[in-house]
């Protein structure tokens, strides 16, 4: 499974943000995307998700491949650790938990409620709820904010694990993540214009 | 979807979840209702079935907004839109559960609450049937007002707002099954066609509902 | 030769819709004039209902107005649903201002002539329901409008909400074909030969009518056009930030 | 105090603010009763001045999880409550935000939603006099209710549960004052007793509230 | 205006997560709260914030003095960013929103709706949030998170600058701020027990 994106020009409301993304990802291969605040690194892994229509261009690779980790997390706060991650392997069609608890060192906390954790603790759960859809590809939007050193080492094992399996990992971080993989700096990409297709927009006096 | 509505009717019964409370307003509703018209026993009666409706109704109508709105905030509804699971399975299952969790404890309760309005006893029966076959409509009705106003903070009134008209059908035929049952009269029409609204409601509802859900999450 | 979607572009719209709008206001306001005036004015009371008559210059267009505005709501939505245009998605925003105006004149003037018809103000039979049901939805489709903070999204939305409210809109219109019971004046034929209003009464009525519906088109078009202009002034705003 | 009521108006007619549709709400419980209890007009004016008092009494308390929870969930409520800002004040700003957003707009569409259930002439301005006089009230035993349910995701009917008993006696008098007048009855009594009871709910909610808030923030 | 902590104790909920935590600091000085995940830097810093009570201990400062900044910044989707800005600003007392919008570089912003900005822009509005309210000790939870390096310089500059005027600031972080200043291990007072003073905890069977 090839991730292939041509062309692509990606938006947020009204504005543009992106314009002729193109790069291709080899199965067992990460992408680390980076720019400066603002310029459209959460934009471009939603448009991948498939959560925002592209404005343009082609994402060649299905939806059902790719799974997506932003900031909010889907983690439901009266549910147990154990019980949040059982519902999305469920969702998965599969109903194994133990590597995920185990990669990210949850164990001990999967009788614990959701909401009783700390920042980093809830964070670690989003991350191993990626491990449980058992998709090829995944986009994480910053993903290790929040963990101390030892666990931003954990998530590196796990994303090493996940690209020795052939899978895909394009990751918007600020941080030096320790993980390898290509750098793609998104604000070369920049457009921050109106949409082209907005019918509003554009010189009206002629 | 069993993963759904598992999860839904767990989270029902947590604390905070909600669940009885709609009992509970309901029963609020019904013992509110006397003091603002008197307590004449004859208007009482006159008036029962429709203030009993009218109370299963505004109950349902409060716990519309739990059903996708606290999956939006949390961010699971986006991720349950990118999983396997279909829109419109989700919205049964969101519609079942809700209809479990709000519907159905007001079916079992409404007898009792009934003898606070001195209903007519012709009519107890009819008045459950009437609920069984109309709350499921409210459910599916009100899955798709919730769908139409995911996504805006606190859309609670506007889905009220929204739902209320759609709501008047069932209500209409509901409420003159039980008047029809205490006055003698044959209830089976009107309850046929609660039936069908029903019926419809459910059918129609979860490709409403996904495709609703769908242009809010985009 | 130019296909009528072209007007579907908001600058062709701009310009046509300024060349027609002083005429259609000008038409709109003498129709609408000589409909009133005349009857008002230059009827006999009714025999029955002495000068309370009159008010139906008002209530029947509109009345039948209100129907139609929610109807060519629904034709707009759907021409957006299908080709995505962007005008037709705004003159039917801006249409439903202009039809919940006209609902409410229309449950107005009805109750007032209610009160001196039937000695009540309000009757509960099955057109004047649907008929209020209309109403709400009219609120509740620009409330709709109001909330949704995407365009596209709110067009959307209240697309499939204009859909439902149309069984309505068809209830208040067809009501007594279905039930044929209730206090509400049947639905009179004023085209066909043997009218049951005398033409004194019908041929301002017709006048009125038409008046209603000018009026509405003006209004439409000038809406439309502040709308089109908020989206501009909002894209253009939107460039100059990002510039 | 001012800023606060100058945020809560402007986030009130925002985009999703939820200005008006309580009285949507309000319009649309008043056009149910009539389905639900049947169109007999005899019937409905009896019970007009009651279930305009409860169409009121559920359209504010639909509002009332806005007040607070809102800024619980942003976080603003803890800043608010480290600022320099009492929490009494607070209270009071919210309440009075409530009151001009939801209280104030039914007051002045009341008299035409009488019409649709066809309240007797004699009642109207008595009807306006009490909803004046009541709805203040309302709003303070809201915010209470609200201060009390704050943290807890979806109180809504929680809130609703805790508040519909306090508002009992508001609901009672209200419809007493706008009936007696109806039945060519001094209406006065009930309405002094009214405008005490807001008084007293004005004056002793902003403690109770702080307290509360104090308590859910902890 | 000095903060000094005594012998304090804090905990979550049931939980007694740190005690005996001890520290002064005196003005124009910054204190860095480290520790790993779940250790208690959170509780910690909502409890001088004086939003969690302490289980024991003192704490010597008005809590007017506090400013707290943690993960949810009380912003305003549908307000825009001065709107929010002046709003707090004018809770606590004055009006001037310049300076703060000018040290996060705001300006270019401040009319958009705070709803449309991307993570790390909301971030630098709850961060200037701090400099309106004008209060001396600043407790910030992971300030940088979401941060690029020009917006964290700009971040460190606005501590020197508040130091500089005789504030503390107390800040709680997992990777380096470039602040200087002392540095807590918060898991040096680790406790992780019940509550000493539950009335139901402790051996029963005697
Ligand atoms: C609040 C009370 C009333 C409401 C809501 C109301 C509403 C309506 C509606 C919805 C229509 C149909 C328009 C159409 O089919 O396009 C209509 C038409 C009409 N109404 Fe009323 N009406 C009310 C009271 C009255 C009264 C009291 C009278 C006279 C006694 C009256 C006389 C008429 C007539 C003559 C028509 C035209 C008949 C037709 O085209 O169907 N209405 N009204
Ligand atoms: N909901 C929205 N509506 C309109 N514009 C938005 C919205 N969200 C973000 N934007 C704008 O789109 C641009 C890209 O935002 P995006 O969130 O993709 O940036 P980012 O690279 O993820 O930044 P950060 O590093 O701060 O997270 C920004 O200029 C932002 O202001
Ligand atoms: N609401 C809560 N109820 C009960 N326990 C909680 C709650 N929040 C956090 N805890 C527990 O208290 C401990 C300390 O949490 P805290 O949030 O203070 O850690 P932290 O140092 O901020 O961690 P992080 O670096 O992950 O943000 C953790 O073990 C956590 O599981
Ligand atoms: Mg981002
Ligand atoms: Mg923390």
């Amino acid at each position: 499974m090839t991730l292939g994106v041509h062309d692509l020009s990606v938006g947020r409301g009204d504005v543009q943000v992106l314009t002729g993304v193109g790069f291709t990802c080899a199965p067992g291969s990460a992408l680390v995307l980076r720019g400066p605040n603002g310029s459209g690194k959460t934009t471009l892994l939603r448009t991948l998700a498939g959560l925002t229509p592209p404005i343009a261009g082609r994402i060649e690779a299905a939806p059902e491949a790719i799974a997506y980790a932003g900031h909010s997390d889907g983690i439901k706060a009266q549910m147990t650790v154990a019980e949040n991650l059982t519902f999305w392997a469920r969702i998965a069609g599969h109903r194994d938990i133990a590597t995920a608890l185990d990669a990210f060192d949850l164990g001990s906390l999967s009788e614990r409620r959701a909401g009783e954790l700390s920042a980093g603790q809830k964070r670690r759960l989003s991350l191993a709820r990626l491990m449980v859809t058992g998709r090829p590809i995944w986009c994480l939007d910053e993903p290790t904010v929040s963990l101390d050193t030892e666990n931003t080492a954990r998530f590196a094992r796990a994303i090493a694990g996940h690209l020795g399996r052939g899978g895909i990992a394009i990751v918007a971080t600020h941080i030096d993540l320790g993980i390898g993989g290509e750098t793609l700096d998104v604000s070369r990409f920049a457009a921050q214009s109106l949409r082209p297709d907005d019918p509003f927009a554009g010189d009206w006096s002629a | 979807m069993k993963a759904v509505l598992a999860r839904d009717l767990t989270l029902a019964f947590r604390a905070g979840g909600g669940f009885g409370l709609a009992l509970a307003f309901f029963l609020i509703v019904v013992i509110l209702v006397p003091f603002g018209v008197g307590p004449e026993t004859d208007t009482l009666r006159l008036i029962a079935p429709g203030i009993l409706w009218l109370g299963a109704l505004l109950a349902c109508l409060l716990s519309l907004d739990r059903i996708f709105q606290l999956d939006w905030e949390d961010g699971s509804l986006e991720l349950l839109a990118t999983s396997a699971l279909p829109l419109e399975t989700l919205a049964l299952a969101k519609a079942l559960a809700h209809w479990l969790t709000t519907g159905l404890p007001l079916v079992v309760a409404a007898p009792a609450f009934g003898l606070l309005l001195n209903l007519d006893p012709a009519a107890y029966p009819w008045l459950v049937a009437a609920l069984l076959a109309g709350t499921p409509g409210l459910s599916a009705i009100g899955t798709f007002g919730a769908a139409l106003t995911v996504g805006i903070r606190r859309g609670g009134l506007l889905l009220s707002l929204l739902v209320l008209p759609l709501y008047v059908p069932t209500l209409l035929f509901g409420a003159m099954v039980a008047s029809r049952a205490a006055e003698g009269l044959d209830p089976l029409p009107p309850l046929a066609l609660l039936a069908g609204l029903t019926l419809g409601a459910v059918a129609a509802m979860p490709f409403a509902a996904a495709g609703a859900l769908r242009i809010a999450l985009r | 030769m130019a296909s009528i979607w072209e007007y579907a572009n908001p600058r062709k719209f701009m310009a046509t819709s300024e060349a027609l709008l002083p005429w259609t206001v000008g038409l709109a306001a003498a129709t609408l004039g000589v409909g009133l005036v005349w009857g008002f004015f230059f009827t006999p009371d009714d025999f029955r209902q002495g000068s309370t008559v009159k008010i139906i210059y008002l209530h029947v267009p509109s009345a039948v107005m209100a129907i139609n505005v929610w109807i060519m709501m629904l034709i707009a939505s759907l021409i957006w649903l299908v080709r995505r245009h962007h005008v037709s998605a705004l003159a039917a925003k801006a249409a439903a201002g202009i039809g919940a105006v006209y609902t409410m004149i229309a449950l107005l003037t009805g109750a007032i002539w209610g009160q001196q018809m039937w000695g009540t103000w309000w009757e509960w039979d099955p057109r004047l329901t649907a008929f209020l049901v209309l109403f709400l939805f009219y609120l509740g489709y620009m409330a709709m409008w109001q909330a949704v903070e995407n365009p596209d999204a709110a067009a959307d939305l209240t697309t499939v909400l204009c859909l439902v409210g149309s069984v309505f809109a068809v209830i208040s219109r067809y009501a007594l074909d279905f039930w044929n019971q209730g206090l509400h004046q049947d639905r009179f034929q004023l085209l066909d030969g043997e009218s049951d209003v005398s033409p004194v009464f019908a041929v301002p009525l017709l006048i009125c009518i038409a008046g209603f519906a000018l009026v509405f088109v003006a209004l439409v078009l000038y809406r439309t056009r502040t709308e089109i202009r908020a989206r501009r002034l909002r894209a253009l705003l939107t460039q100059e930030r990002l510039a």
